[in-house]
């Protein structure tokens, strides 16, 4: 174990997957330290949110591993997974919001479903459902179905869900893909407003809206054909290579 | 009250469904057939579609026939233990193979393989804009999607019939001679001379009326997919479920109109 | 080894390294299902909801086809009979006795396999495609236990009474045929002689299997969806066929074995 | 010259466009921009005949074509390409025989013919080396540019873009921006793009037509849209989360 610095929750080492004869991640070492929002960003395609799977393993990596507070996921069992998986919050690219369910009953999901001597009993969870309905602008939409919304609500609505137990870390999968400049907006708002509940969480942003992201994101990592291309600050991006400056374009130069 | 009245407004949204699906079909079928006449269609298409549907679905049918044939000749070893008439086993089998089970459960099997299959294709090209992208090429999905899917389906289950009834055949004559002990060239004579033409022809005029049918009704449903993936999923169902529900009703009448 | 050699080779070994892994993940499946089952993991309200989707939607249309069934197949019998040797008195044994052993587990199998099968398959396939699976698991939701089971208990219970219920039908129509073509009278159309416990046991086994196996193996396929609503599609029609074949296969097998042991 | 008169469309209780009127100059790029939802491929999409406006008319090339048959629309379309947002390459064909299937159908041209002009298009766009490979092997940015391809076999003189860039990363989205200022240059095409993609509008825009709640709120110039001082159109075009705007 390499000289372990404190602050760092998850640590990525060597990490490989590879699809149908192709390495689509091909070997990532990667840190992400307490209190960091990371934009994790590069070209489509390229593994980025296969990378996000990883973290909480709804992928198994084909090579490397992924260690968190000194846990290796890959020899965890069930339950001890189950203990990892709890202290994530992640916001899924297609919504992923349960279409049997209403707007109420999935948010409040995650709680309803953790082990009985840490759930909150009912009343209390229903009134944090409520107060995190507000917080992103859609009380009204407490007893609606996903399908009566619109993308920016259930965009919201999966924010609100993932966020609902303050989780320590928050995997955000492209949340303002196919959103229109004020929505996406709006959805970065909170983003922030989310990260500002819960100073130490680490959070970790894909998407493509480099414009959006500089407001929220510190710390800057770019993968190219499954390799880490880049990774620092905002300001290191103008001595970055070639690939590099070209991507980010020239408002970051 | 309102129970009842719910058990009404279901059993009057199924017949609402089940004539729009009727008509939905039907009006296909008519536009398809105007097309035939005369021929106006993509020739490339559908030589892809005959391969395309012929060689998913002619292993399935064929497993499918050595089980039916296999199964008729279980159903009735045990009357004919009891009786001792081997000589009836031929004419037994070869007769429900022939006429009925045969022409139902490959049918089944069919749709099964090939109906869900279209609908779902279909589905995800409505889906994913790609129909609106032939419109905008000035090319006419009837004519390119729709009629090379309805010459395939309606060839290819006349002719996977045939070859369904030769496998059911084998299965019977293996059965027969695994489990009975009745020589299988027994059975296959006997089988013979027992004249199941008429049958046999029954048997693949069923076929033929049911790929028609297959072919509108996957369509049908294809086409009139809305919501992403969860639209295609129960568009596919339906389709399927409509599929087996009109083979049944078809089995009956040609069955009823060839008792005349 | 020559690469045209290699190709043949690998022609043939994926298949059925294709069908193995396949075969491995359904028995992988079959275990975690029934495991979850015997640790009472089961949410008892989902079930009976599955059972009124499973069920009470398959009605009309067991009942439908096992009808038609019904009235095919005593037209057929009785015509020959009448050809024959016109005596109808085990018209409606023999009927009966059939109806149980064979058509009707089989057909209303055949049936819950096209609708139930594809449905559950349509259903879970969609949401692995828009990730819903992957949200239950980051909620540890086991899949496998949330969707699977009470589908699977559903299903099995729903098969045995479809079954009764196509039997039921079956048996109307084809006292109805036999009175009008054939002026068999209800009361000797209607005679359980033949039927013992063995024919009962059969037919129910049929309708067990079949019920256990439908569910599980339209899971598996949803389960395994990948790329979007192509996905779904593809995992709707795999199941139909998967669980159809199915059917076909346990008919064949409990059929010999019932009649290799217990010789009939 | 286009001309869109006072179109309505309704689908159920829901007005999308509420009396909408916009002319398109021959030889122009116009984008339409607005929130998700506000009606923008609805409106384009008349334009084709895939939806008819309940009131309203619509002219292209001087000739009104709101009632058309479906049949009629095809010469329409002869005239009118369309690229769709998630670039709707059939997935059975390679990306040549793709690119040619119009040739194929429209000019009866043999398959040699046919793959011969479908490559020159291909070319075209940059796209000439892949041209026997399938859409499942290639990323949405060079999707995009093959369905640019298909569409412009038909030698269009109006292609209407419905969100090109939505959904690619900011690289492939300047590529697909640079092929739709160079269609205007070479071949001097009318272009109508509809997207939210502020850099992609800024970039290549000669005149922007804005739709809010089923009406234009603006059509002029990059630099009259950015002098506007009405608060709805500076929260939309400076992307700001908080402002009058309701979506």
């Amino acid at each position: 174990m390499s000289a372990a610095d404190p602050a760092v929750r998850i640590r990525v080492e060597g990490l490989g997957k590879r699809y149908r004869g192709e390495w689509v991640l091909d070997g990532i070492d990667l840190a992400f330290r307490a209190g960091e929002v990371v934009g994790l960003v590069g070209p489509g395609g390229h593994g980025k949110s296969v990378l996000l799977k990883h973290l909480p393993r709804l992928l198994d990596a084909d090579r490397g591993r992924v260690v968190i507070d000194g846990h290796v996921l890959g020899t965890l069992r069930a339950f001890e997974l189950a203990r990892v998986r709890e202290r994530f919050g992640y916001v899924f690219q297609n919504y992923a919001l349960f279409d049997f369910m209403t707007v109420g009953d999935n948010i409040a999901f995650p709680l309803r479903q953790l082990a009985a001597k840490v759930r909150p009993d009912a009343a209390q969870i229903l009134a944090r459902v409520h107060q995190r309905l507000a917080d992103v602008g859609l009380a009204h939409a407490f007893a609606q179905f996903p399908r009566e919304l619109s993308g920016g609500m259930k965009k919201r609505v999966g924010l609100a869900r993932a966020t609902i137990a303050d989780p320590e870390i928050t995997l955000y999968d492209d949340p303002s893909a196919g959103l229109d400049p004020v929505t996406s907006s709006k959805i970065f708002a909170l983003i922030d407003a989310m990260h500002r509940r819960v100073p130490t969480a680490t959070t970790v942003v894909v998407s493509h809206d480099l414009d959006r992201m500089r407001a929220v994101c510190h710390r800057w990592v770019m993968i190219e054909r499954g390799k880490v291309v880049f990774d620092g600050v905002t300001e290191a991006i103008a001595q970055a290579s070639e690939v590099v400056r070209r991507f980010f374009g020239e408002a970051f130069s | 009250m309102s129970a009842v009245s719910g058990f009404f407004a279901s059993i009057g949204q199924a017949v609402l469904n089940l004539l729009r699906t009727f008509g939905g079909a039907c009006l296909l079928l008519g536009r398809v057939i105007r097309s035939l006449f005369p021929p106006r269609f993509d020739v490339h298409e559908t030589w892809r579609q005959l391969y395309h549907v012929g060689v998913r679905s002619a292993p399935i049918v064929a497993v499918t026939a050595l089980f039916v044939g296999a199964i008729m000749v279980l159903q009735s070893a045990y009357f004919v233990k009891r009786t001792g008439a081997t000589s009836l086993l031929g004419y037994g089998v070869g007769f429900t193979v022939f006429a009925e089970v045969g022409p139902i459960l490959i049918g089944l099997m069919f749709s099964g393989r090939v109906g869900a299959n279209n609908t779902a294709e279909l589905g995800t090209m409505v889906v994913t804009e790609q129909v609106d992208a032939l419109r905008a090429l000035a090319i006419d999905p009837l004519r390119y999607l729709i009629v090379p899917r309805f010459i395939a389906m309606m060839l290819m289950l006349t002719l996977l019939m045939v070859l369904g009834d030769l496998f059911a055949i084998a299965g019977a004559a293996l059965t027969s001679d695994a489990l009975l002990g009745v020589d299988w060239r027994v059975l296959v004579a006997n089988l013979i001379e027992s004249k199941l033409l008429d049958e046999l022809v029954m048997g693949v005029v069923k076929a033929t009326t049911f790929g028609v049918a297959i072919s509108c009704i996957s369509c049908y449903f294809g086409l009139s997919v809305t919501g992403g993936a969860l639209g295609v999923g129960r568009a596919t169902n339906n389709s399927v479920v409509a599929n087996a529900t009109a083979i049944f009703m078809l089995d009956f009448v040609v069955g009823w109109i060839y008792s005349l | 080894m020559t690469s045209a050699a290699s190709r043949v080779l690998a022609g043939v070994g994926r298949p059925v390294v294709g069908a193995w892994r396949e075969a491995r993940g359904l028995a992988g499946l079959f275990l975690d299902t029934f495991v979850a089952v015997a640790r009472g993991r089961v949410r008892g309200r989902e079930v009976v909801h599955q059972m009124y989707l499973v069920g009470n939607k398959s009605v009309p249309f067991v009942a439908i086809t096992l009808a038609v069934l019904g009235l095919i197949s005593v037209f057929q019998v009785a015509t020959q009979i009448k050809q024959v040797i016109p005596d109808f008195t085990m018209l409606g044994a023999a009927f009966m006795q059939m109806m149980v052993r064979e058509f009707a587990p089989t057909i209303t199998g055949l049936m819950v396999a096209t609708r139930v099968g594809s449905g559950i398959a349509a259903e879970i396939g969609s949401m692995v495609v828009t990730e819903q699976v992957d949200a239950l698991r980051m909620s540890n939701a086991d899949p496998v236990e949330y969707l699977l089971v009470p589908r699977t208990i559903a299903a099995a219970v729903m098969m045995l009474m479809l079954t009764i219920v196509g039997i039921i039908c079956a048996t109307i129509a084809g006292m109805l045929i036999a009175r009008s073509g054939f002026d068999v009278s209800f009361k000797t159309f209607l005679n359980f002689q033949l039927l013992d416990a063995g024919d009962l046991a059969l037919g129910g086994t049929k309708a067990l299997a079949y019920g256990l196996a439908i569910p599980v193996i339209a899971g598996r396929a949803g389960l395994t969806a990948r790329g979007g609503s192509a996905g779904v599609g593809r995992a709707t029609t795999q199941a139909v066929v998967a669980t159809s074949f199915a059917v076909i296969v346990l008919d064949f097998v409990i059929s010999g074995v019932s009649y290799v042991v217990f010789g009939q | 010259m286009i001309r869109f008169i006072d179109i309505h469309k309704a689908f159920g209780a829901r007005t999308v466009l509420d009396g909408v009127s916009l002319d398109v100059d021959t030889g122009e790029v116009l984008y339409i921009v607005g929130n998700s939802g506000a009606g923008k491929s609805v409106l384009v999409k008349h334009l084709i005949g895939l939806l008819r406006p309940d009131s309203g008319r619509i002219e292209l090339g001087g000739k009104e074509i709101t009632w058309l048959t479906e049949h009629e629309f095809y010469a329409v379309r002869m005239q009118c390409a369309m690229v769709f947002q998630n670039s709707t390459l059939f997935d059975a064909m390679t990306l040549v025989e793709n690119v040619a299937l119009p040739y194929r159908k429209h000019f009866a041209l043999k398959p040699a013919a046919a793959r011969e002009r479908a490559l020159a298009k291909l070319d075209l766009v940059g796209m000439r080396s892949a041209a026997d490979w399938l859409p499942g092997d290639i990323g949405d940015g060079l999707k995009k540019r093959v369905a640019i391809a298909r569409a412009l076999t038909l030698d269009p003189s109006y292609v209407i873009f419905d969100e090109p860039t939505t959904g690619l990363d900011p690289l492939a989205a300047a590529q697909v921006d640079d092929l739709i200022r160079s269609l205007k240059h070479d071949t001097g095409v009318t272009s109508i793009v509809v997207s939210h993609d502020l850099r992609s509008i800024f970039g290549v825009a000669d005149r922007i037509a804005m739709i809010y709640q089923g009406k234009i709120l603006i059509d002029g110039t990059p630099a009259e849209v950015r002098a506007s001082r009405d608060p709805i159109i500076d929260q939309f075009f400076n992307g700001r989360a908080d402002g009058p705007m309701k979506i």
